[in-house]
């Protein structure tokens, strides 16, 4: 763009201009850009999916669109959201962006391997968008069979295929982002030096790597079974469909951390940075982590405590799925022990922070409902489950990457947003997620299931609440997308440093130079520093 | 840089492999009771790890090498066992029996012709078409 | 029923209420710590606040004992939350010995339900108030779940096997019955409503019209047309085993196990009768999958069940006329 | 991109660098070592893959135990155990096609690449045989499956055996061919001499990638072969 004075700096944005250039590009920090782009297209095609939903249900009759419209439309919902939207949306955009600045290293590992992965995330992308606009898909984003596999006549296959070819970008992207903290540390760089981020992302990609493949040989099968008719889950032969629901659930739940993990890591980088403190309990944090990854593994079946396992295996993963709780608890604690004595900056990232904390509070908070034999026989597959993922995932995972994502557009973009416009977009989507989900707790301990295209009249009050607040919520949303897409033009300039933060990222300029760093970093201490620096009393 | 071995260990490990190849085929012809698929298994993976070890050079490999590949075993086995925990609980021998309608709407019932013609027991790649 | 102001639905059974306490001590416990947090968080960040980027915090790095407290306390609690919950669970999943049972079976998209005494009716369930009922169901096609809610209970309906839910309904009145479980297109349309009624009006209705015949007497029935009374003799003389008094106990099979014979096995045995071959037979039963749907494998299930002691007689009658239908049954075994 | 324009000039210039080190790597060493890691991480994602059709062999195996048997018997052990010697055999080849590059004999290197590729093929020639037979007597799920008389109680579990074989060999077959791609590629490059002692990674990565392959027969032989072959 524009410069005023002396010869404008090269940076990874005007390197090049040409399409090209962006299109070949084996840089992290363009790949990030990339990956933002369509992860923003895939939130937009989402959350519109999700605004038809709640515009249906605001009356008990199914008088917007027909039943098997609606059922395509929560199950497109969840495809786009889920799979191109909340689980690249941190590792792949931000995590592509910092983590090689973070370790003080020109790039991944296998920077083709990461340009290839963008592009095998965007091939699946293109099978899912052609599944939806050539008639949709209509399982539910769980693909239960047998319905998927004999029932349903709508494009499972084609959407199955997506979902496939996108779990490979998901797997090399974690095994690209594992081999570049165990080999591209810069000197000086211990484990425990580290930014907490950055263990974050570790423990998801281990999770990408191991978990992945498990699914898309469920997806696989699945398709063998619906396009050659063999028969591996299929009751009639004597298959078990409950193995399906073992198998996709022994991805699908660790999937919930690859969701959540990273935005937890953004938060404690967010934390710290606007506290000038420590992280409480680094170590403690950061083992937490990998202990959700680990510990993510042993719970899967606990959404099966309905569907037909033994009781006995249900008492094994509930008393399992406790014992996972415990690090995401120890994770809250030490946030906000965090705070105190800190020298609060209540800049937008940390209004978002914030209301990360308390969204996330709650989503976590009613898992031990969920979590809880007896009370989930009675709540599972209503809307209180609905409720209390949406609390993780959009409560959780999404205000923990718009953190992220305001903490880092500086760095990414060179220019600033307005933070006021930020705060109280963080405010209104704060209000809106709970005016929205809120109400969907109780709609759920009522008895009002999931899926659900025409619901009993007695529903309707609470189901008005959470279209209107979804209403706001999506004002909200678009607000953050004006003020960003806003800055690019009109921002001022950031600087490199406008957070006065510690860590890597902010020793280089805004945006960073092609090649990451003029010379070599050599770190000499821990990622939070803030102490050491000349002492303002408070 | 990395391990060189000399030929005689490949051609060792690879008369080992032909030994272990021909004692699972000599096991399966013999009743062994419940240890037949024990046997099988614990020479797949005694194979297994001679060709991790040798032909993989997993033996000469780093700490963190020989760690994912523990890694990757433990997940798989964290994956049977625990989905073991249902199987085993449900009583292992109490599968489902085989759906009566034998239906889902695409597909056609069973042929119509008497019980005789279960024992051809086509399942409808035909019917199941649409 | 003040639907506004509803929080929670009606407790219409003996395991609502402890649902309910549960779930009302999981709101204490969780509204503490979330109070709690929210308020330390919101507190620290008033108190705290500095407008000066160049200030820094207090060097504090950390607490192990706080680390152990908040690590050990919640863990405490969750261990009594799981343990009060599991034995919720096992309240909700294990019948009383003495229910009335009852027949359903889910199909795209309504549920079936079948009384004892014969009578069927559609997304309508009457059962009485204060007596046990366990309903056995299954589903003929895709995955369904028996929703109960003001009964606190569901269970998924799999087709291949059978799920039981049961409940004591403690209210007179009208409840609701969902199809939890995603089913496709009318899968909001799977609902129904439960009458819970006094017994006295129960038996009325029972007595009413409709019927039928008992379910133990439209198997019997099936015993004959489909031909298993010419091999299942009551004196044990048949190329099947005798299943007079058979119902509950244990069945030594030809490759050694043994099995309960309880619904399941049945069930089993109608549709995939080759695979659990009882010691001393030969494997010559045709399958009947196919031949028979759910609801006829349930009526003969209840009369293999009828079978006990002093009934079984109706069976060994053992009309050796067989049907001229299913006569082509054995001839390849 | 500046670093595209950057590394020839530095790649060209006979300096410090070797021509194959990558621009964000400082020592070919460091490249080696990401290299390896990244391939041992890609075969963990790849064991587990596979690992959860071995999930579903283990439960129907034991609750359908018979079908299982009826299943096995169909194949046959012979054509099985000969691709399980060529394979292993291939296994050998590979080891030494890799021990040829790090020591820097191009011509022993292209030779046993060759010699793998061969055994490669040979397998799967000999697994079409065996599909073609499958299809011959409607062995194959949702193609006119059809088991014989005696057969006739367990059809449907068989059909779910042959579903799983089908999977399995078809997916570990899929594996040979990406390796048998593999392979000509780097047969290529050997031949035209881009290997040496220094640098011999993608030989070392082509054969962890074989060997893996290898394995998952290893464990498929016994598990669909040989489930148990006493008495008639």
């Amino acid at each position: 763009m524009e410069m005023t004075l002396a010869a404008p700096r090269v940076d990874y944005l005007n390197v090049r201009h040409t399409v090209a250039s962006w299109l070949l590009t084996k840089d992290h920090k363009r790949i990030g850009i990339m990956y933002l782009v369509v992860v923003s297209i895939a939130f937009f095609v989402g959350g519109l999916f999700a605004s038809l939903i709640r515009f249906e249900l605001a009356t008990p009759a199914g008088d917007l669109v027909s039943s098997d419209t609606y059922n395509r439309l929560f199950t497109m919902h969840g495809v786009a959201m889920v799979f191109f939207v909340l689980i690249p949306a941190v590792p792949a955009i931000l995590g592509n962006f910092v983590l090689p600045l973070m370790l003080g290293a020109k790039d991944v590992a296998f920077p083709k391997i990461n340009l290839l992965s963008w592009y095998v995330f965007v091939i699946g992308f293109l099978f899912t968008i052609y599944a939806m606009v050539t008639g949709g898909v209509d399982t539910g984003w769980t693909f239960y069979t047998p319905y998927s596999s004999r029932a349903s006549s709508s494009n499972v296959m084609m959407t199955g295929i997506g979902v496939f070819i996108t779990g490979f970008s998901s797997i090399l992207t974690g095994l690209n982002f594992m081999v570049t903290i165990h080999r591209m540390r810069a000197p000086g760089l211990t484990w425990f030096r580290l930014p907490l981020f950055v263990w974050a992302i570790y423990a998801t990609s281990l999770v990408q790597v191991l978990g992945t493949p498990v699914i898309a040989i469920t997806v696989l099968a699945l398709a063998v079974e619906r396009g050659l008719h063999f028969g591996i889950f299929d009751p009639v032969l004597g298959g078990d469909p409950v193995l399906f629901q073992h198998l996709f659930w022994f991805y699908s739940h660790p999937a919930v951390y690859i969701m959540i993990l990273p935005p937890m890591g953004a938060i404690s980088e967010v934390i710290a940075c606007f506290s000038r403190k420590n992280i409480f309990g680094y170590s403690f944090v950061a083992f937490s982590s990998l202990a959700i990854a680990i510990f993510g593994f042993l719970v899967w079946a606990h959404h099966l405590f309905v569907a037909g396992i033994s009781i006995y295996s249900a008492l094994v993963f509930s008393f399992l799925t406790y014992a996972v709780a415990i690090p995401s608890a120890v994770k809250t604690f030490n946030w906000t022990a965090t705070l105190y004595k800190g020298a609060i900056w209540l800049k937008a990232p940390m209004i978002w922070a914030i209301c990360f904390l308390g969204l996330f509070l709650v989503g976590g908070l009613t898992g031990l409902f969920t979590a809880a034999l007896g009370v989930d026989v009675h709540i599972h597959d209503t809307y209180f489950v609905v409720a209390h993922f949406h609390f993780i995932m959009v409560g959780g995972a999404i205000m923990g990457y718009f953190a992220g994502l305001h903490y880092w557009w500086p760095k990414m973009t060179g220019r600033m947003y307005s933070d006021a416009a930020a705060k109280v977009a963080a405010v209104i989507v704060f209000v809106g997620f709970n005016l929205t989900f809120g109400p969907q707790f109780i709609l759920g301990y009522l008895g009002m299931p999931r899926r659900y295209h025409m619901y009993p009249e007695e529903f309707q009050v609470l189901n008005v609440l959470s279209s209107a607040g979804a209403s706001i919520l999506a004002v909200g949303y678009v607000l953050v997308a004006v003020y960003l897409i806003a800055s690019l033009f009109y921002g001022e300039e950031a600087g490199d440093n406008p957070w006065h933060a510690t860590g890597l990222e902010w020793t280089t300029q805004s945006p960073p130079s092609p090649h990451n760093f003029d010379v070599q970093p050599v770190v000499t201490e821990g990622a939070y520093e803030y102490s050491k620096r000349e002492i303002k009393v408070v | 840089m990395s391990h060189i071995s000399p030929k005689s260990t490949y051609y060792t490990i690879f008369g080992m492999l032909m030994v272990l190849t021909g004692l699972t085929v000599f096991a399966a012809f013999h009743h062994l009771g419940v240890f037949n698929f024990p046997v099988a298994i614990g020479i797949a993976i005694t194979k297994a790890t001679l060709v991790i070890l040798f032909f993989m050079h997993a033996k000469y490999s780093s700490r963190l090498t020989k760690l994912f590949v523990g890694m990757s075993f433990f997940f798989l086995l964290i994956l049977f066992t625990l989905t073991l925990t249902d199987y085993l609980s449900r009583g292992l021998k109490t599968y489902p029996g085989g759906a009566a309608g034998a239906g889902y709407g695409v597909r056609q019932a069973a042929p119509a012709h008497g019980a005789a013609a279960g024992a051809e027991h086509k399942e409808g790649a035909a019917e199941a078409g649409h | 029923m003040s639907s506004l102001f509803q929080i929670i639905p009606e407790q219409a059974s003996t395991l609502a209420p402890k649902v309910d306490q549960l779930y009302w001590f999981i709101i204490g416990v969780t509204a503490f710590f979330g109070i709690l947090v929210s308020i330390l968080v919101v507190y620290f960040a008033v108190k705290y606040r500095t407008n000066d980027p160049l200030a820094v915090g207090a060097p504090i790095t950390g607490s192990i004992p706080l680390e152990l407290a908040w690590s050990v306390i919640p863990f405490l609690i969750s261990v009594v939350i799981f343990g009060w919950a599991a034995q919720v669970f096992f309240d909700i999943y294990r019948p009383p010995d003495q229910s009335l049972e009852i027949y359903a079976t889910g199909k795209r998209w309504m549920w079936k339900f079948q009384h004892l005494d014969g009578k069927a009716e559609i997304n309508e369930l009457h059962v009485p108030v204060g007596r046990a009922v366990k309903v056995t169901f299954t589903s003929e096609d895709v995955l369904h779940s028996l929703y109960f809610p003001s009964f606190r209970t569901k269970a998924d309906a799999i087709p291949g096997r059978y799920s039981s839910v049961w409940f004591n309904a403690t209210k007179v009145g009208e409840f609701h019955i969902f199809c939890a479980e995603y089913c496709g297109t009318r899968h909001s349309g799977m609902i129904g409503k439960v009458h819970v009624m006094e017994p006295a009006a129960y038996q009325a209705w029972l007595s009413g019209a409709g019927g039928g015949g008992t379910m133990a007497s439209r198997g019997e029935r099936l015993f004959g047309e489909l031909a298993c009374n010419t091999c299942h003799l009551a004196d044990g003389s048949g190329r099947g085993p005798s299943l007079v008094n058979k119902f509950g106990t244990q069945e030594q099979l030809a490759n050694g196990s043994v099995v309960n014979v309880d619904e399941s096995y049945v069930r089993e045995s109608i549709l995939t009768p080759q695979l659990k071959v009882v010691a001393g037979y030969q494997p010559v039963m045709p399958t009947f999958q196919g031949l028979v749907n759910e609801e006829s494998v349930m009526a003969l299930l209840e009369y293999v069940k009828s079978l006990q002691s002093s009934s079984g007689g109706a069976a060994a009658a053992a009309n050796t006329a067989a049907p001229p239908a299913a006569a082509p049954a054995q001839e390849n075994r | 991109m500046s670093d595209a324009a950057a590394i020839p000039a530095d790649a060209h210039g006979h300096g410090h660098h070797h021509p194959d080190l990558q621009h964000h790597f400082d020592t070919l060493d460091q490249q080696h070592e990401a290299a390896t890691l990244g391939m041992w991480l890609f075969l963990v994602t790849e064991v587990l893959f596979f690992g959860g059709l071995f999930m579903a062999y283990l439960i129907y195996r034991v609750w359908y135990h018979d079908a299982w048997v009826a299943g096995s018997r169909e194949l046959s052990i012979a054509l099985g155990g000969f691709n399980t010697v060529v394979l292993i055999g291939s296994s050998l080849t590979m080891a030494m096609a890799v021990r040829s590059a790090q020591t820097g004999y191009r011509r022993a290197t292209v030779g046993w690449l060759i010699g793998t590729m061969v055994l490669g093929l040979t397998f799967l020639v000999v697994k079409v045989f065996e599909y073609k037979d499958k299809f011959d007597h409607h062995h194959v799920p949702g193609f006119d499956f059809q088991v014989d008389q005696a057969h006739a109680g367990i059809a449907g579990p068989m059909q779910i055996f042959f579903s799983l074989y089908f999977t399995m060999t078809g997916l570990h077959a899929l594996h040979m061919i990406i390796g048998f791609g593999l392979m000509s590629v780097i047969t290529w490059m050997a031949y035209k001499g881009r290997f040496s002692p220094q640098w011999s990674t993608p030989v070392e990565m082509s054969g962890l990638y074989w060997h893996f392959v290898d394995i998952v027969w290893i464990f498929l032989f016994p598990l669909l072969y040989l489930v148990d072959r006493t008495g008639g």
